[in-house]
């Protein structure tokens, strides 16, 4: 316990994390309290730092893709995605159609799984004993199962390819993802109707951690929480990557900034990926899934930079690569959005109360392998 | 008297359950006056008092912590199957000897006392915690007849033992010299303190219909049945339901059950008070935790549900004492229960519920269980009663909360 | 406005003529061509390039470090939320590695620079004059190297990882005095 | 219907509907997904993938397909695997390997070495039952125990088995058609040759005398 300075308040600092229940793995805050209120927060990260950047340049171009998927590993296809996708934009190589479907479809099934585990990490957040949380996590489950079936492995999937993805749909894999999609809908309606009626559910997220637009496009927040925030922008949407443009889909956007709009959201957008799956589903091609140009071993992009990003499940997941021709990346850099999500943290915190650090926390939906990378 | 006489009483005793266990008891003492008779000395009327006395203490306490063993497996078992696991299931068949296998862990468990932390008062916590919650089931009726201490005015010394538990919870926060300890034991006082007052206030409109303070009297005022079939228990009053709605939470909040489990608050407090606890200690603080939950619920069971009174009159074939640890399961459940689906409270809201719902909400059952008094304790009492108990429920519903917080009011956009 | 680096770079010049500014070719297909301005007027351009209604460039989404043999970058790819354009690419440069290893901040500017010019502190030892709060982000404070160098030479027994492979096999297995 | 705490009865009835619904589903797992471990096993998918190991045709000595090239070793992101190349009695290098370790508790399942085996020889297991209490001698695996069976690779994977079965079936008739197509072209170059010798020697005898 410490004297604020000048102050002339008793305040108390704490250390929340790295070893805290709802801190979403290692992250540390240091935190000053009054009584209960929150008067500055200071996030300290660096716990689990795994040298990404570094290791990246010493392997070769694809080495470093089942490494993408350790960055967060809920979503790890998206990473996975990100990456190829910037590498596809350094070195120019198209992909075949096909497999730009198959993309999109894991993509979105991806996001699917990251709201809904998000759902039940938020409410783990609030206090609620895992009920939400073990839904969540059932429901994910199936889908990591259909990964398995597809890619092999339930979290690190290493799937996608530089023009491509590595394997091809095995047979009744799209009849089953299909099958099980359907009953989505259902599972979302029984999880809209456990939680967001809720009172005590209502009372810790309504008007709890606010961001306006404004502050939130010049803090470089991304993805749901910026569009919780009231700004029309969807990266699927404005580079019109993949075959995004070929999909109708709605961007869903909040108009208070609060908590309760991220959270509102999450399953707005599980919603539309729904639509854009069944798009998806309906309208895949056949035909070849990895661009025949592009070489195993040894590929080499030409000489230059590229920045390529995708709108991931937690917002924009952008790769920034540097070739000097050769082997391995002369510069590979991950802009990675739980980390800039959180530059806003302590404005968002102040003044709240110390369980709303948590909510807001949770609401922003960090991971920390790629807060660290 | 001889042996053979007390055996052959064991299967009589046996034919009435209704009595069985104040004829055990009976026939325990007489077993010890029997024993006298062997070595050939008369036994003492004291000894005999303090034999009536020990075995009532060893039935309580050997009933609640049987009852607190199969608690924490239960809940475990309810929680899971609502979170659609298994629970546990792996100690003992469908794991019943789950309790065995935590209290092995915990008494072989080391015994962590930080170094910066008050040890004596560290080390007294968790046994002040335990001493008032082992109390408070002495002075519940559990059947007919049953009751250890039939004080006259036990709902009072009721609350007013309950409330150790309160210095108990702060003394483990303060002592253990953990920022975390600290902030969660000013949570309970703060939470504790407030919740006293709906939970005194409902049971106050009880004391006051039935006209006296004792908790038999209490159950023994529920009896008989309305229309020869509908009972008398105060819960299907309008006045008592709401009295009743408001004991329960306040009767969660009491023992830190979720959604009121803020002084331990694991996701913002790691575990409050219990931070720096560790084996027996802890298991001892968990205990003392079930065991003033059952005595709070029972204390419910007593004021709300008829006590040992059976719900329909062809029902009273059951023997009394079963009806009152029925009830208690049923609310043992239903604790569970909402654990399982409710987020927590935050500090500040826990506060307004208390003060700005809770206890404006206890005057107008006061005000409500007058009403239905004065108009006769009838069917237009009733109606009246229930008039008066649902406009502030709504008004203070409207205004403590649904004008702030509603799904409704949100509007999202959305953009091609 | 179609933002493309030239356009950007001709609006900068109409301006502000004095800032010194160029357009940097960026072989390969990505065809992202960077603006490399001088450190010295960069805060000034960076006001600009957010502030001025034909560009407004009020996204700042990456920022990244790079090393180069005799210079350190610091790369800002900047979009434009309110236009949906971008990226426009915008570097400054150090005058060396080591003792003039220093751009402006331009977290004034976009906060959303705040922990990735710390990450480019920490991992390239770029020093970002004008940051608020410019401390290590990822590596602990007493660190004293910058790891993402290219001449950083990682010490040895920096917790390694024991494989049952060639000399660090031989070295745990050999008595600890001699390690 | 609306009133204050309607949203918590919903949710209370949500949590009901799964606390007994978690009994009864159990034939069409809809809610109680959970496998228990020891009893139930799951059936993996075919894509399931593990750890690698290495493919031998009938005999594992003689049959062993790696050529100890060293492109895996020098692919895998997490530099896990170890070759040393195998040398007869005269030191000459011989393309098998004499020494090839995975060591599974570094080796991260990515399956970058199948994809780069330009010989077919490493392909990926799905065991998963590999923990023990000790470091080196049982997570790192010898060429021994890496070395498995077509037949059981076959039966892991039956897809892709078959693929790289007709891949090297194809190599295979390819090569020996190239090798057929050479010894074709070889016979005709030498009875060409022979021919134009021989016609040689007709032509002009005497400059060979």
């Amino acid at each position: 316990m410490t004297e604020a300075d000048g102050a002339g308040a008793q305040t108390l600092d704490v250390s929340l994390g790295p070893q805290h229940p709802s801190t979403h793995g290692v992250f540390r805050m240091n935190v000053r309290m009054d009584g209960e209120t929150v008067v500055k927060l200071q996030p300290v990260f660096g716990y689990l730092h795994r040298n990404h950047e570094k290791l990246a340049e010493g392997k070769s171009w694809l080495g470093s893709m089942p490494f993408t998927d350790r960055l967060d590993y809920i979503c790890p296809i998206t990473n996975n995605w990100g990456y190829a996708l910037a590498v596809e934009k350094l070195a120019g190589i198209e992909v075949p159609d096909r497999a730009e479907y198959i993309r999109v479809i894991v993509g979105e099934m991806t996001r699917i799984q990251n709201h809904t585990a998000f759902l039940g990490f938020i409410l783990g957040d609030m206090g609620a004993w895992g009920s939400a949380l073990m839904y969540a996590f059932r429901e994910r489950e199936k889908i990591l199962d259909l990964f398995e079936g597809l890619t092999g492995a339930r979290m690190m999937a290493n799937y996608m390819r530089f023009g491509g993805v590595r394997c091809d749909l095995p047979a009744g894999w799209l009849e089953k993802a299909r099958a099980y999609i359907e009953t989505y809908p259902a599972f979302l309606d029984e999880m809209e109707k456990f939680l967001t009626g809720n009172e005590i559910l209502l009372s810790r997220l309504q008007g709890v951690g606010v961001m306006s637009a404004e502050r939130a496009i010049n803090g470089g927040l991304s993805g749901p929480v910026l569009r919780a925030s009231g700004v029309d922008y969807d990266i699927r949407k404005v580079d019109g990557y993949g075959v995004y443009p070929r999909l109708k889909f709605r961007v869903p956007r909040g108009t208070v900034g609060d908590c309760f709009d991220r959270f509102m959201l999450r399953i707005l957008e599980i919603r539309e990926s729904i639509q854009i799956l069944q798009q998806a589903f309906a309208q895949i091609p056949q035909g070849p899934i990895l661009n025949p140009a592009v070489k195993t071993r040894g590929f080499k992009p030409p000489v230059g930079e590229a920045y390529g990003r995708i709108e991931g499940p937690k917002g924009e997941l952008g790769f920034h690569l540097v070739s000097d021709g050769g082997e391995k990346p002369y510069r590979y850099h991950i802009r990675p959005p739980s980390l800039i999500n959180l530059t806003l943290l302590e404005e968002m915190c102040v003044g709240t109360k110390i369980a709303d650090v948590m909510v807001i926390l949770g609401s922003i939906d960090i991971v920390l392998g790629e807060v660290d990378r | 008297m001889n042996f053979i006489d007390l055996l052959k009483r064991i299967p009589e005793i046996c034919k009435t359950p209704e009595t069985l266990p104040l004829e055990g008891k009976k026939l325990i003492l007489d077993f010890v006056t029997w024993l006298g008779s062997l070595v050939g000395i008369a036994v003492p009327p004291w000894v005999l008092t303090l034999v009536n006395i020990l075995v009532v203490i060893v039935a309580i306490i050997a009933v609640f912590l049987i009852m607190f063993a199969l608690m924490s497996v239960w809940e475990r078992k309810i929680l899971a199957r609502a979170q659609n696991r298994y629970g546990p299931n792996r100690v003992g068949p469908w794991g019943l000897f789950q309790p065995v296998a935590d209290g092995i862990k915990m008494l072989t468990k080391e015994d962590i006392v930080p170094r910066n932390a008050d040890k004596v008062v560290h080390f007294i916590a968790p046994i002040v915690m335990l001493v008032p919650a082992l109390i408070l089931p002495v002075l519940l009726p559990y059947g007919r007849g049953m009751v250890a201490i039939d004080l006259s005015v036990g709902i009072l010394f009721f609350f007013a033992v309950g409330a150790g538990s309160e210095v108990a919870i702060f003394l483990a926060g303060w002592s253990s010299r953990n920022k975390y300890s600290i902030l969660g034991a000013m949570r309970a006082i703060a939470q504790m303190i407030s919740y006293e007052l709906p939970l005194v206030m409902s049971a106050v409109i009880v004391a006051l219909v039935a006209g006296t303070l004792s908790p038999t009297g209490i159950v023994e005022a529920q009896g008989g049945y309305q229309f020869g079939f509908f009972p008398n228990w105060f819960v299907f009053t309008p006045w008592g339901f709401v009295a009743c709605v408001l004991f329960y939470f306040s009767a969660l909040a009491e023992s830190n059950r979720s959604p009121f489990d803020l002084p331990e608050g694991e996701s913002e407090l790691v575990a409050g008070h219990l931070t720096e606890y560790s084996g027996f200690k802890y298991a001892l603080f968990f205990m003392a935790e079930y065991v003033g939950m059952f005595a709070i619920n029972g204390l419910l069971v007593t004021l709300f549900l008829g006590g040992y009174q059976a719900p329909l009159p062809f029902l009273t074939f059951i023997p009394s004492w079963c009806w009152f640890f029925i009830k208690l399961a049923f609310l043992a459940f239903s604790l569970v229960w909402v654990r399982a689906t409710m987020p927590r409270f935050r500090i500040d809201q826990m506060m307004q519920f208390a003060w700005k719902f809770m206890l404006p909400m206890s005057f107008a059952a006061l005000f409500s269980a007058a009403a239905w008094h004065y108009a006769g304790r009838g069917l237009l009492g009733w109606g009246i009663s229930a008039v008066l108990v649902a406009i502030p429920y709504f008004a203070l519903g409207y205004f403590c909360f649904t004008r702030h917080h509603s799904a409704d009011n949100r509007r999202y956009l959305f953009s091609e | 406005m179609t933002l493309t680096p030239q356009t950007v770079l001709d609006r900068v010049h109409a301006a502000l003529p004095q800032a010194r500014i160029e357009l940097l070719n960026n072989p390969s297909p990505s065809g992202q061509h960077s603006l490399l301005v001088h450190r010295d007027d960069a805060l000034e351009v960076a006001q600009f390039l957010k502030n001025d209604p034909e560009l407004l460039l009020d996204y700042a989404s990456n920022v990244s470090g790079v090393d180069y043999p005799d210079h350190l970058e610091a790369v800002y790819h900047l979009f434009s939320i309110a236009q949906k354009q971008g990226p426009i690419v915008l570097r400054t440069r150090t005058g060396d590695r080591s003792g003039d290893a220093c751009l402006p901040s331009l977290t004034p500017v976009w906060k959303s620079a705040d922990f990735q010019e710390r990450e480019a502190f920490d991992l390239l030892g770029i020093r970002f004059e004008g940051h608020p709060d410019l401390r290590r982000l990822l590596m602990w404070d007493e660190f004293v190297d910058h790891p993402l160098r290219k001449d950083y030479v990682a010490p040895e027994d920096y917790e390694y990882e024991p494989t049952p492979h060639g000399e660090i096999l031989a070295k745990i297995s050999a008595p600890a005095s001699q390690a | 219907m609306n009133f204050p705490g309607s949203g918590i009865f919903k949710g209370m009835v949500v949590s009901a509907i799964n606390l007994f619904g978690s009994y009864f589903d159990r034939a069409h797992a809809k809610r109680l997904i959970t496998e228990q471990y020891p009893e139930e096993r799951p059936t993996l998918p075919e894509a399931s993938r593990s750890f690698p190991f290495l493919v031998f045709d009938g005999d594992p000595e003689k049959g062993i397909r790696c050529v100890a090239c060293k492109i895996c070793e020098k692919e895998c992101p997490p530099q896990c695997i170890l070759i040393e190349q195998d040398r007869d009695e005269n030191g000459k290098l011989l393309r098998r390997p004499k020494v090839f370790n995975i060591d599974i508790s570094v080796c991260m399942g990515c399956q970058i070495c199948v994809e780069s085996c330009p010989f077919e020889s490493i392909r990926m297991d799905n065991i998963y039952e590999v923990s023990s209490y000790d470091r080196f001698d049982s997570l790192v695996l010898p060429k021994e125990k890496l070395l498995k069976s077509n037949e059981y690779y076959h039966s892991i994977h039956p897809t892709e088995a078959a693929e790289t079965d007709a891949r090297i079936e194809a190599a295979r008739l390819k090569k020996e058609a190239a090798a057929k197509a050479a010894a074709q072209k070889m016979a005709a170059a030498k009875a060409a040759a022979e021919a134009k010798a021989a016609a040689e020697q007709s032509s002009q005898p005497e400059s060979q005398a």
